[in-house]
């Protein structure tokens, strides 16, 4: 083995152990920030978002998903559907925004950058 | 000079028309091809073909000292300004609560980021010195403005090349991943479900986040400040709330702006001289390589999660924590949901793939630091 | 360089954090949630916290000879371009009809001024040079684009305590006016009613009004015109009513851009070494005396016009003779109105308000003038 | 008293006096400016405005002043009024309309710069 | 310095107003009324208006080493970027469609530039050297930023007249060009009806045209590239319909941005030594003979066309083989109309002018690329 | 003839023949590109657009015609009409678009750069 190709299995090594510390850390560092900046679910603080409640969730996400699966077909012309004020809903959001943005009809893909 | 000297001089444009030109010009339009018909990242490729196009016509003074992509190329691409711009607009798009709902998902980000240092060394086995190797890595990162910025500071000679691989193979990613994800999960891998328990994420935790995130990363990897504090500050701009004007100046004409001017200005650089060699031919596969790596690394580190969690994690979420968001997300949900229609692992996979957007930027961060450093650049 | 002397280069990063570089971070943290949490002037303030942010990781670059915010810094706060694009966004939001409509009311414009020149007083008796000094009284100005372009000119080293005050303190006006207002006004004096008849105004005059105001400004203190003459294109391009497009593009693109980007690099320039010593703390009791010392001038003008109308001017409205738009004119018409429900002066408040925007950039044109040719600048 | 006093004095005084001059200049120069650019009230050049009078004026002052008291503790839901085609009118709609380019509806202040 | 001292150096605003800075204020003024009351090409005179009052208040500094209108014309019209950014938002609003589906339309697009070389020999007759006969010459492009491109590189000195001229006669259009319709066609001529017959234009020739157009003029006339690929780059950008943001972009925030600040650094040239001289009333008659000089050699073409073809060309189109997009186009058709209420030769007349727009550019192009050589540049 | 003016003559009598000669090429590649990229026309690719033939065309310029008539006069607040899917409508579309651009209602000419 040629000391280049040594020097580039140590940097691989130095490298991923480093990705994979940042990520480590990363995720304690979301743990903390989650746990310190937890808030009680106001009473009713956002009145645009529907009423359903976590326990829907599960079919949301199946509704979701069969959603996408039409839409990698063919644009689908139905409305985005009214969701409950949790993470999933801004995932889903996004991607319905940036399929809005790509304003061809028949793009499935939103721009990248 | 008279008027019958005038002549040869008025066709000189043709006649240093060379076969070198004549490729690039072909290169140009398979480019604006690509964009225009296959929509393969348009809003890139196509001012990129577009510059490559001006680049190689004879004497139309466009890339000379004073030619407008010149001037464009030293005000952004030099002071890499322009990938910085176009992460304040990227991070503004960006949504990090799928990921804070579950947080535990960004140890995909990471598996992702193999292709990175697999091409590198590839690279050097072929040859490459360790500065082109990095930067032909980093196409590994999957993220065009990470690439842009790395092989910018390390390889600027190489930028075109490693740009057009990036955003190309980006696309394809819907046809480089799907039969990975077969030939190294099984069918009951696939079938795995998975519960879905987000934690509720305040408004606070995702002001907090960006802020967070640029302080450690940016104590801990300083080289990697650059990209992942421009990616955060335009995520806080959103994520705030209050500054709705900012935000959207920074995802509409921030970033249309800079992203045309950056085509532009990579593809002045494809010049027969410097793009029309055998490691142009080398960088492509190697880029192709790096994609399929990062897949592969994710899968074998999603089966490595399943195993520990006793079969919990279905280990196609790990071909999604790299950076095509949200192509990769939804080909693993899209898989899974093949194999059996009432599974939709979405969520989840969307969650590593939003680890994989921070993990690239990490990635290119470290690989940058740590080669800049055994360079004494 | 070898794989052992990595590991502590790479911990550099750690190794070269300062206790100043954490206050100073702590100081940016506290703009950001200033900014984001009480809405103090977000589209200012999160740009600078977050520029400050960066400036004091250490080895990140961002302010290095290269860097992103010192390109920036270079190209936008050296060249003084960055204030002057946002006046002509300003200008474009500027309506004049209520000033010319009654145009005694500028005359209240004047007497709000006289906190910039009380400050500068108090800072020389504080030991601060001229230079510095009359940067710190045009705090007073209460005009965040008028302070940045005076600081930048005279004293440059000052320019981001200057700017935080100068935003930090324009959010707290209505907690800073009303006791004035009631402590140096009578119950009587509050409840004085004004009657509104006000000239109609035409088109024609709305046009005229930037370009005449441009030239007598600007032929009789120069240095006033980069200032005036901003602030009128905007209103200019807006009022003639023939270029919607330059005037939204003034009002939309260019303003937003211009923030983000001076937020961003004055925030950079808020390193330890610079901004952590008494300087800073000075400054910034001095700016909060400018505001108080504006609000008292223009009230005591104010009783001093109702005197002389015998009681047809209620002092108030002196208090809204500052550049603070629309804020200060309604607190001016909100105490009125506090104190007897049937008493409407917001017509008239609004009038001297405008006019304590157009005295603003005249008096700090006029201290400009003033100190660099005393200076011999 | 220091001479760097005495400057300081002597700069407020020179400005202060220049400011006035100033602002006395541009209320000669506006009056001028009103004077000569008057023109006579067009018929009905602004179809879109209201009709209502100047007589109007008062009672509009009122109610704008009321509506303002309502705005500075929870952001209307109320159509803008219209209004008659003077000076008031422009003043207040800077108000709605910075208001509405201030996009949380919660926010009352609009952007500065 | 001390304050007995100080008065007169503040005065000395005033003490240096020359007659000369009265006068281009005075014309100042003029271009700002035409552009608000007359409306005549308003979003560039109201600019190059406002930058010429910037210019000649004395002592001001906006055009001095570090002023801001300096600052901006060093970055933008020495680089010759602005003209350049405007063209890709022109590009992006032309629709070569009408063109394309009568090609042998171009024709009509070559007569009408004999304005450019008709100028240059009456130039060169009064006396002006080469250079400058060239770019004044280029007015009879009627397009602005072909005229401020060329005139950038030829003769900089005569820049501000240049452009003053060459945009405001284009709103003048509609009065010089009737009655030379008039008394260069007889009735019989202008009652010539004509069929209409388009080729169906798919979308694919769309794209593939601005592409194919670049390369080949390109390749044959160097000098024009900057220009040509500019507009066909943003012609492209729409005619793609892939890349709508960019597309938005070009036109919008782009040309906004570029407009407005090539006016006022083109207005900032306009100081009374450079611009008060007998020169500058040589070129407005100049600039107004190239227009003049463009519809009567688009006439006599289009009478040649139309006794080529036995009639069936009506020669009022000729008239429209110029830049003006799309005034020309209409007034042709009008004035048939006018003659006959049943006489419709609008397309036609748009395909023309959609020519003479090409034509310019590319006239513009050859005039540059002939005399650069001929002086060695 | 002084020698400026007979190199002037050369140079307009070349320039002229060159813009003439680019432009024949021009034409020429018009020619060879609409040919090769001829398109059989879809049935129906563009349902926005009306269902009226080629054959209304000439009807359809009449129309437009005076319809321009019209707005040389006074903004039309006619809504722009439904137009075949040919090289008409585009041209006109533009004439409407930068219309509307120019925000001022009384303003027949659009914006110039
Ligand atoms: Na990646
Ligand atoms: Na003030
Ligand atoms: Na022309």
């Amino acid at each position: 083995m040629t000391p280049d190709l040594q020097l580039s299995l140590q940097i691989t090594a130095l490298g991923m152990g480093l990705v994979f510390g940042a990520i480590l850390l990363l995720w304690l560092m979301m743990a903390v920030l989650t746990a310190l900046t937890r808030e009680k679910p106001p009473a009713s603080d956002s009145p645009k978002a529907g009423t359903s409640t976590q326990a829907d969730s599960n079919l949301l996400v199946a509704l979701l998903a069969a959603g996408m699966a039409l839409e990698d077909q063919e644009a689908s012309s139905a409305r985005p559907l009214e969701m409950p004020p949790t993470a999933i809903v801004s995932a889903w959001q996004l991607g319905l925004r940036t399929r809005q943005m790509a304003e061809k009809g028949n793009q499935a893909r939103p721009p990248r950058y | 000079m008279n008027l019958n000297e005038l002549l040869p001089e008025l066709l000189k444009g043709l006649s240093n028309f060379t076969i070198g030109n004549g490729v690039m010009i072909l290169a140009a339009l398979i480019l604006i091809y690509l964009a225009v018909f296959k929509e393969i990242e348009p809003v890139l490729l196509l001012p990129i073909g577009f510059g490559c196009l001006l680049a190689n016509i004879p004497l139309a003074g466009m890339t000379a000292a004073e030619g407008m992509t010149k001037v464009i190329y030293d005000a952004g691409i030099k002071t890499e300004l322009f990938p910085l711009l176009i992460f304040i607009g990227v991070g503004a798009m960006i949504d990090f609560s799928p990921l804070l709902a579950q947080p535990r998902m960004v140890l995909l980000g990471a598996a992702g980021q193999f292709g990175i240092f697999g091409t590198l060394m590839l690279a050097i086995a072929l040859g490459f010195p360790l500065n082109q190797a990095a930067s032909i890595g980093v196409i590994g990162a999957i993220d065009g403005p990470t690439s842009i910025f790395v092989a910018t500071k390390l390889a600027p000679e190489l930028l075109a090349p490693i740009a057009v691989a990036a955003y190309s193979y980006m696309s394809l990613i819907p046809i480089i991943q799907p039969p990975l994800m077969k030939l190294l999960t099984t069918k009951k891998e696939r079938m795995i479900r998975m519960e879905y328990a987000p934690k509720p994420i305040s408004k606070r935790t995702l002001i907090f986040f960006p802020v967070v995130l640029t302080l450690v990363v940016g104590l801990l990897v300083p080289e990697a400040t650059p990209l992942i504090s421009m990616l955060m500050l335009g995520n806080l701009l959103k994520a705030s709330g209050v500054v709705d004007r900012l935000s959207n100046a920074a995802q509409n004409e921030i970033i249309n702006i800079a992203t045309l001017f950056l085509g532009l200005a990579i593809g002045s650089t494809m010049t027969a001289a410097g793009f029309l060699n055998i490691d142009t031919g080398k960088i492509m596969l190697l880029g192709l390589f790096a994609f399929a790596l990062d897949t592969v690394a994710g899968l074998l580190f999603g089966k490595l999660m399943s195993f520990v969690t006793g079969g919990k994690i279905n280990p196609l979420i790990g071909a999604a924590g790299i950076s095509a968001f949200p192509m990769a997300g939804r080909l693993a949900a899209k898989t899974a949901n093949d194999e059996d229609a009432d599974n939709f692992i979405l969520m989840h996979a969307m969650g590593a793939n939003t680890a994989g957007q921070l993990g690239s930027v990490i990635a290119g961060g470290i690989l940058l630091s740590v080669v800049s450093k055994l360079l004494g650049i």
